[in-house]
């Protein structure tokens, strides 16, 4: 039969323990003074994307081929992505424009997990207010590129898993074309020069495919 | 004292005043409860402390409020436009009640002022005694007013919530037959 | 040393007022002022600083510093709060009833300046000095229900004037406990004087006899807090009080989840402050009030009077504060349940636990009424409050709401 | 007066008529089947038959004489009516007989009417017969006598009328009835009368009762109350006008006959045996009142005599066998009224033996006759008429043997029951007076005769009805066997052993005189030889004329038709009866005027009433008028009353206006 | 000249008139029984007017009897509203002129 107000007093002792606490233990005032100074930003919080570039320079070392998957992921389609040309015309693998407007974004990550070539990633910057809520959310290339030390600077572990991944790939990538030179060379040499006798083989066309189709 | 007698004396008639004339019944009844402060203020001023504490109490505090809540549960709380705030024949309400005040009420009055005037006196009223002879010789009268209390209140439960109408609701038909000739 | 402070306050007024000793009407202006101002504007200051209390106590409370930025410590926060009220636009909604939502504020006001007033702060410190202040001072708190009422329905807003009913049905049900917890105190102080209350709450033989340590004690035992109806008493007072004044557990109607801040939606700027304000105030009376009756007014050991009456005014408003930071809002029912199903009984049962320990007492002296009053008066009330609560607690089937009046 | 005193006084009398009653109350009520109503009704009568045993018994013993037990039935204006029962000689022996007879008729009826669907109602009446006979026989008090007297009247018009449905035996049980009402007219003239002189109905009283000694030579004293007798001896004549009626004496005989309407065991009990010797039984009750007067014992021996020869007469011309032997009841009744008033003449308190002992005996052979008739005609198909039956004697031996003894004991054969008792009536004649002597001595012959006639008729020849005949049942022939020895034997054993003559009349009775007992022989004898004489070898049939009317043309006529008896009352009687019709209407009319000028004299003052005073003063101008001016003042008042609330305030602010004005101006 | 008995009579006849007005006039039910209300306060000014002008104030007469005025006015009041409820419900009007069930 406890007493009729035990809990209330239960709880009134929570808080009075708090409130003494808090003058003299640390942890019972884990708050900053924000402005002055900063609390460290949890690793595993994000924010909105960032794009990631390789070495110094930021339009060479991008990472990002312009593949558009992120695009066509993203559920809100805040991203926008123009393909780059060179001077004659021919297209290449990286991105002239790539905006993402931050003003839509919901942080989903989609964009990151689609991306084959870990170019982007979410970045937990959170000081994004600015004046002008509409140009002034919509981050351009130039805006979004940051440095792979700076990946490592937010998100040391995910980081240092994404340069493994990107090592591995490439030691494989490099194994495949040595093996591929030896596999031409090992043919060069066993296949005398009178390639001539060997005409190529002209592609018939099976012509049930067509039926079928 | 005097200053204070006729500010008061014209603060309760102007409550009053306005409380009869607004259509607007809320701020009718707040011209009312203005009228009752008036009103404590004046026992105040005739040293008759508890009563005026009471009147406060009872009146502005509870029947006020017993008044808006009535306003709440009914309708046109801001009265309809098109209807005359008056009733038929308010004419001849008016008329009777001029009539009273001269024909009785002040003529009355004038005649009472036999005894001498005497002038505010002051003595320091005490509820102590008021307690004492309430005690003394009017006990039986308490008790009855705190009869009378609870078995009206009790009926004003009754007829408010109309426990009575609900249960007659179930059993008897909504469309009731209304007589026929009014 | 005792009352030292008052009558040196006392004397000030009195020289204060010789000035004018030749000008009879002015001299009474005077003396008017002198009574009321001087409290006005205490109590305006010891608002702006219990805002500033609360928001440091709420903010440790949660772990978190509290105002700092503005002045030492955020000394000065109130004033930037009273400034940044001044600026913001006072916006009145097009279709109100103007008046009253203009006169709601100030209604509110009224009744907690006159409610201050009562308080018998110190030995001659007595702004009202009314035989029957106890009474008056409850006459007077139950206005600002009106005043809520007004600004709920004024504004013309659903949620405000839903807001408003709430506050008024709060108030209107948690005003009798009060009142009755109030009754014990008044029949065994045998007055409704204010200060013959505060007189009643010293152990007189002990406060004339030379003996420090008798007089030490004497202005502190004899508080009611320490006799068993006093502490019940004190408890139902109390929780009452912070329904009447819409704080913590019970601050339903402004509940800002809810109704969004209840009857002070339509409200912005200066008028909002002036609102908030007179909550504060008239909190500070309720809680005054609460120190007169129970916790020995301005009855202290050493330096009694007008010091220990606001130490003991703040403490009290310290708890309130400290509740508001602990217990979550409750739920309509269940205040007017608890209201009317728990407090109002068991502040009845306490009046006769009262008339039990005066007669006791008067039988065979304070001592074993004491025992008796704790052992038998307390353990009564604790096996009422156990009982009300499981009652109250069994689950009522519901039977299909009948709305009368909605066709 | 105690009901369970069995001891010495004689309060248990009344179990004996309370047990047929309750067997009537039994059967009356809750009606049971027809067997179980026989074994009710036989069972009480038998519980009857025990007691009266008993009480004969008792009435042999040294202590005889009269036992009553009387009580007062109800006090009427400072007179209470005194009922009482009586036990002496006459009560027991009758008791006896009605008892010991009745149950043999009950048993025979049993089976006699086993078919009948009517059972239970026939042996309810029958049990309320036995009540009223047996009450009759007891009662103490004359009025309680009449009473018993009249249920006996009721039972006989019910059991005559057993079978309503047929219209003729209606008629006859109305006819029964009418005529005994008024031989009890007169009985009940006597009773008043009596009561009237001596103030009691009681018959024996410890002194104070009607037959004893000091009433009688108080009556008998008045002489010349009318047509020359005395009070006791006008008494007497009333009361034997009682009898006349109830036994069917020479006026008033009509009904019997045709009482033979109702069933053979009907006949046999109450034609025969008891109901009609009622009437003698009377007599010989009241026998001290007759002593009392002598020319009142002349009329009733010629009366007797003259009834028993034209009783003789027309059972001569008789061809239906019950109304033969109804006939040969009334004239052996008639010769029974000659016992007592020649008796009584003779031997003035001996008298009541001679004519009682003939009764006794007589009981015995006619219900043995009409049961043994009952037999035949249920043998031959419910066949009435002798002429279509014959040759009886060789097909239904025993009944036929039976029937025969009766008819010897009826002829007064020698040393049958019926030639002693019959002998003892001829004897007292003959010192009584002569010519009642021949009188009787003929009609003695003619029954004698008649019998044979009858017997030829039924058991000679062979048989002349449709249908074989069938044998009756044992238990009817039973009663026959029972009844053909009492017949037969009672006559030595009662004369000769227990000389029943001293017994009944409580003095000593010895006649001899030889010329009487040559002058019984011869008739006897002389009546069967001329019978069979002329109808012994005669053809017998419905087309052969009877061998007498061939001779005797004319007067057999009339003997046939009765004498033409009953047309002549309904001549006499009939239009008197009309005559008096057609007086009553026309006094009616005179009436009805009368009564015609009040009513129209009083319609008329109402009609004035109502109209003028009624309708205009009072409707128009008092009554009706207020009201509706009443009415129309109550609408104009309810125009104020028009539910409006503030209306309603304004006038009371208005009253309180006028009331202040007044007290300031009065009240200064 | 200080104040009189007289100020206070003539004060509350006044203002019972004003109330008594006000009930016969109007047409809300509500509006009545606040007339009623200030008809019932003016009576009670009057008892302690004479009260306070009375030979022996102390006996607390007047007081009294408007203590027990005033209870009785409350109850009277919750009731008269309790009743407009439930006249209401019933004629879904409160307007006086509509309500004439009572006419023959």
């Amino acid at each position: 039969m406890s007493l009729i107000g035990k809990g209330i007093l239960k709880g009134m002792g929570v808080t009075a323990k708090n409130f003494f606490q808090s003058y003299y233990r640390k942890e019972r005032l884990p708050t900053v003074e924000y402005p002055e100074e900063k609390a460290t930003i949890n690793q595993f919080s994000r924010n909105f994307p960032f794009l990631l570039y390789d070495g110094d320079d930021p339009v060479d070392g991008m990472r990002c081929t312009a593949c558009t998957l992120c695009e066509r992921a993203c559920p809100p389609q805040c991203i926008y992505i123009i393909k780059d040309k060179d001077e004659n015309g021919k297209a290449i693998l990286s991105p002239r424009i790539f905006d993402i407007d931050t003003s839509v974004c919901m942080s989903c990550q989609l964009c990151v997990e689609v991306c084959p070539y870990e170019a982007i990633r979410m970045d937990s910057a959170f000081e994004l207010s600015n004046e002008n809520r509409f140009e002034g959310l919509l981050l351009n290339r130039e805006e979004l590129l940051k440095p792979n030390a700076y990946y490592h600077e937010i998100h040391p572990l995910e980081a240092r898993e994404t340069d493994d991944r990107m090592a591995a790939k490439a030691a494989l990538a490099e194994a495949k074309k040595k093996a591929r030179q030896k596999r031409a060379r090992l043919a060069a040499k066993n296949k005398p020069p009178p390639g001539l006798k060997k005409t190529p083989p002209t592609r018939k066309k099976p012509p049930q495919r067509e039926k079928s189709e | 004292m005097i200053v204070a007698f006729y500010l008061l004396a014209l603060i309760a008639v102007l409550g009053a005043g306005l409380a009869i004339t607004l259509r607007n019944v809320v701020h009718a009844v707040f011209s009312v409860l203005l009228f009752f402060s008036a009103l404590a203020g004046l026992f105040l001023l005739l040293l008759a402390e508890f009563i005026a504490a009471v009147q406060v109490l009872v009146y502005i505090g509870s029947v006020g409020i017993l008044m808006l809540f009535a306003i709440m549960l009914t309708t046109n709380v801001v009265g309809d436009p098109n209807r005359p705030v008056q009733s038929r024949g308010w004419v001849w309400g008016g008329l009777a009640v001029v009539a009273l005040l001269a024909g009785v009420l002040l003529p009355i009055i004038s005649r009472t002022g036999g005894q001498s005037p005497t002038p505010l006196s002051d003595f320091n009223p005490s509820v102590k005694q008021l307690g004492l002879v309430l005690m003394d010789p009017y006990f039986a009268s308490l008790g009855v007013i705190a009869l009378l209390l609870t078995a009206g209140l009790i009926g004003a439960v009754v007829a408010a919530t109309g426990a009575s109408e609900a249960d007659q609701a179930k059993t008897v038909p909504e469309n009731r037959p209304r007589f026929p000739n009014n | 040393m005792n009352n030292y402070f008052d009558l040196k306050l006392v004397e000030l007024g009195r020289w204060i007022e010789a000035f004018f000793a030749h000008y009879p009407t002015l001299k009474l202006v005077v003396h008017l002022l002198l009574c009321t101002l001087p409290l006005a504007l205490s109590f305006m200051g010891a608002f702006a600083f219990t805002t500033w209390l609360e928001r440091k106590g709420l903010a440790r409370i949660q772990n978190r510093p509290g105002p700092n930025r503005v002045g030492l410590f955020g000394l000065l926060q109130p004033i930037a709060d009273g400034i940044k009220m001044l600026l913001k636009e006072d916006i009145v909604p097009e279709r109100s009833d103007k008046l009253f939502h203009f006169l709601a504020p100030i209604m509110l006001m009224i009744p907690a300046m006159i409610g201050v007033g009562f308080l018998p702060l110190g030995d001659g410190l007595h702004a009202l000095p009314l035989d029957s202040a106890i009474i008056f001072f409850f006459a007077i708190s139950s206005l600002n229900t009106i005043a809520v009422f007004m600004a709920g329905w004024s504004s013309r807003n659903k949620y405000s004037l839903l807001g408003g009913m709430r506050a008024v049905a709060q108030m209107i049900s948690y005003e009798i406990p009060l009142v009755l917890s109030a009754v014990a105190v008044i029949m065994m102080a045998g007055s409704l004087n204010a200060q013959e209350v505060v007189a009643s709450q010293q152990i007189s033989s002990w406060v004339g006899s030379g003996n420090i340590l008798q007089e030490f004690f004497g202005r502190i035992l004899g508080w009611n807090v320490f006799k068993p109806w006093g502490f019940a008493g004190f408890i139902f007072f109390f929780i009452a009080a912070l329904a009447e004044a819409n704080r913590s557990p019970f601050d339903l109607p402004e509940a800002d989840s809810e109704i969004i801040a209840g009857h002070l939606t339509e409200y912005s700027g200066f008028k909002y402050a002036i609102l908030f304000m007179g909550e504060y105030i008239s909190a500070f009376a309720i809680a005054g009030i609460g120190v007169t009756l129970f916790l020995g007014g301005w009855n202290g050991p050493v330096f009694a009077g007008l010091p220990w009456f606001v130490l003991k005014l703040f403490s009290l408003f310290a708890v309130m504060i400290w509740i508001r930071g602990t217990l979550p809002r409750l739920r309509v029912d269940q205040l007017m349940g608890y209201a009317w199903k728990f407090l109002f009984p068991l502040a009845i049962l306490n009046i006769f636990l009262a008339g039990f320990y005066h007669f006791l007492e008067r039988q065979w002296g304070t001592a074993i009424a004491m025992l008796a009053g704790w052992l038998f008066g307390f353990g009564a009330l604790q096996l009422a409050a156990i009982a009300l609560s499981r009652l109250n607690q069994s689950p009522t089937i519901r039977s299909k709401r009948v709305y009368q009046l909605v066709e | 007066m105690n009901l369970f005193d069995f001891s010495h006084s004689v309060g248990w009398l009344w179990w004996i008529p309370l047990f047929p009653l309750m067997a009537t109350v039994w059967l009356g009520f809750f009606n049971p089947s027809g067997k179980f109503a026989a074994a009710v009704a036989n069972a009480a009568l038998l519980a009857s038959l025990l007691l009266s045993i008993r009480a004969f018994a008792m009435t042999w013993g040294p202590e005889a004489g009269v036992l009553t037990a009387n009580f007062t039935w109800i006090q009427v204006a400072g007179v209470n009516l005194e009922f009482g029962v009586v036990l002496n000689p006459l009560t027991g022996a009758m008791l006896a007989m009605v008892t010991f007879v009745g149950l043999l008729i009950f048993l025979y009826s049993t089976s006699y009417m086993s078919r009948d669907p009517g059972m239970t109602r026939f042996f309810c009446y029958l049990s309320l017969f036995m009540v009223g006979m047996l009450g009759l026989v007891m009662s103490n008090s004359l009025l309680l006598l009449f009473m018993f007297w009249e249920i006996v009247g009721l039972a006989s018009y019910l059991l005559i009328g057993f079978w309503f449905r047929k219209p003729s035996a209606a008629a006859a049980a109305k006819k029964a009835f009418i005529t005994t009402r008024i031989g009890d007219l007169g009985f009940l003239l006597g009773l008043l009368w009596a009561f009237k002189a001596t103030s009691t109905f009681l018959l024996f009283d410890g002194g104070q009762g009607l037959l004893e000694i000091e009433q009688i030579t108080a009556l008998s004293a008045t002489k010349d109350v009318l047509f020359g007798l005395n009070g006791a001896g006008v008494i007497a004549l009333f009361l034997f006008i009682g009898a006349v009626g109830k036994s069917g004496q020479l006026p008033l005989h009509v009904w019997l006959p045709d009482a033979m309407e109702g069933p053979t065991p009907v006949s046999a009990l109450i034609h025969a045996a008891t109901m009609v010797a009622a009437g003698v039984f009377l007599v010989a009750r009241a026998f001290p009142l007759f002593l009392a007067d002598a020319t009142v014992l002349g009329i009733v021996s010629w009366v007797g005599a003259l009834t028993a020869l034209f009783a003789a007469l027309v059972a001569l011309g008789q061809y239906d066998i019950k109304r033969i032997l109804a006939y040969s009841t009334v004239s052996q009744l008639g010769l029974m009224m000659v016992g007592l008033g020649a008796g009584g003449l003779a031997l003035s308190e001996g008298g009541v033996s001679i004519g009682t002992f003939h009764l006794l005996t007589h009981a015995f052979f006619k219900a043995l006759l009409f049961l043994g008739a009952g037999a035949i005609i249920h043998g031959c198909g419910h066949e009435q008429d002798i002429r279509l039956m014959g040759g009886v004697f060789n097909r239904m031996k025993v009944a036929s043997i039976c029937y025969l003894a009766g008819a010897l004991a009826l002829c007064a054969f020698p040393f049958t029951s019926g030639y002693y008792s019959k002998d003892q009536i001829l004897l007292s004649a003959w010192t009584a007076h002569g010519a009642v002597f021949w009188i009787s001595a003929s009609a003695s012959l003619l029954t004698a005769f008649y019998m044979t006639r009858q017997c030829c008729y039924v058991f000679l020849g062979d048989y002349r009805g449709k249908g074989p005949i069938r044998q009756s049942p044992s238990l009817m022939t039973a009663p026959l066997v029972i009844l053909a020895i009492f017949s037969l034997a009672m006559g030595i054993v009662s004369e000769e052993f227990y000389h029943i003559l001293t017994y009944l009349s409580g003095i000593a009775v010895d006649q001899h005189a030889w010329i009487v007992v040559v002058v019984s022989w011869v008739i006897a004898l002389g009546g069967i030889a001329l019978g069979l004489l002329i109808y012994g070898g005669s053809q017998l049939g419905l087309d052969a004329t009877d061998p007498m009317k061939g001779s005797l043309r004319t007067p057999y006529a009339w003997l046939e038709n009765q004498f033409f008896i009953d047309e002549l009352y309904d001549a006499t009687v009939a239009r008197l009866w009309k005559a008096s019709a057609v007086l009553i209407v026309f006094l009616e009319s005179g009436i009805h005027f009368l009564v015609e000028t009040v009513r129209g004299l009083v319609t008329g003052m109402g009609g004035f009433l109502s109209k003028t005073i009624d309708q205009k003063l009072i409707d128009q101008i008092s009554f009706d008028g207020v009201c509706d001016r009443i009415y129309k003042s109550g609408r104009l008042n309810a125009i104020i009353q028009n539910g409006f609330l503030q209306g309603y305030l304004r006038s009371v602010t208005l009253g309180a206006v006028i009331l202040g004005v007044l007290y300031l101006v009065f009240a200064r | 000249m200080g104040l009189t008995l007289h100020h206070f009579l003539i004060l509350s006849a006044i203002l019972f008139s004003i109330g008594l007005v006000g009930a016969l006039t109007r047409r809300h039910i509500i509006i009545m029984l606040i007339c009623l209300e200030i008809m019932l306060n003016a009576a009670n000014l009057n008892l302690i007017a004479f009260w306070h002008f009375s030979s022996n104030p102390l006996l607390m007469h007047g007081p009294l009897f408007t203590l027990f005025a005033i209870a009785i006015a409350a109850t009277e009041a919750a009731l008269g509203l309790a009743l407009v409820l439930a006249i209401f419900r019933h004629y879904k009007t409160i307007d006086l002129e509509s309500i004439r069930d009572l006419k023959e």
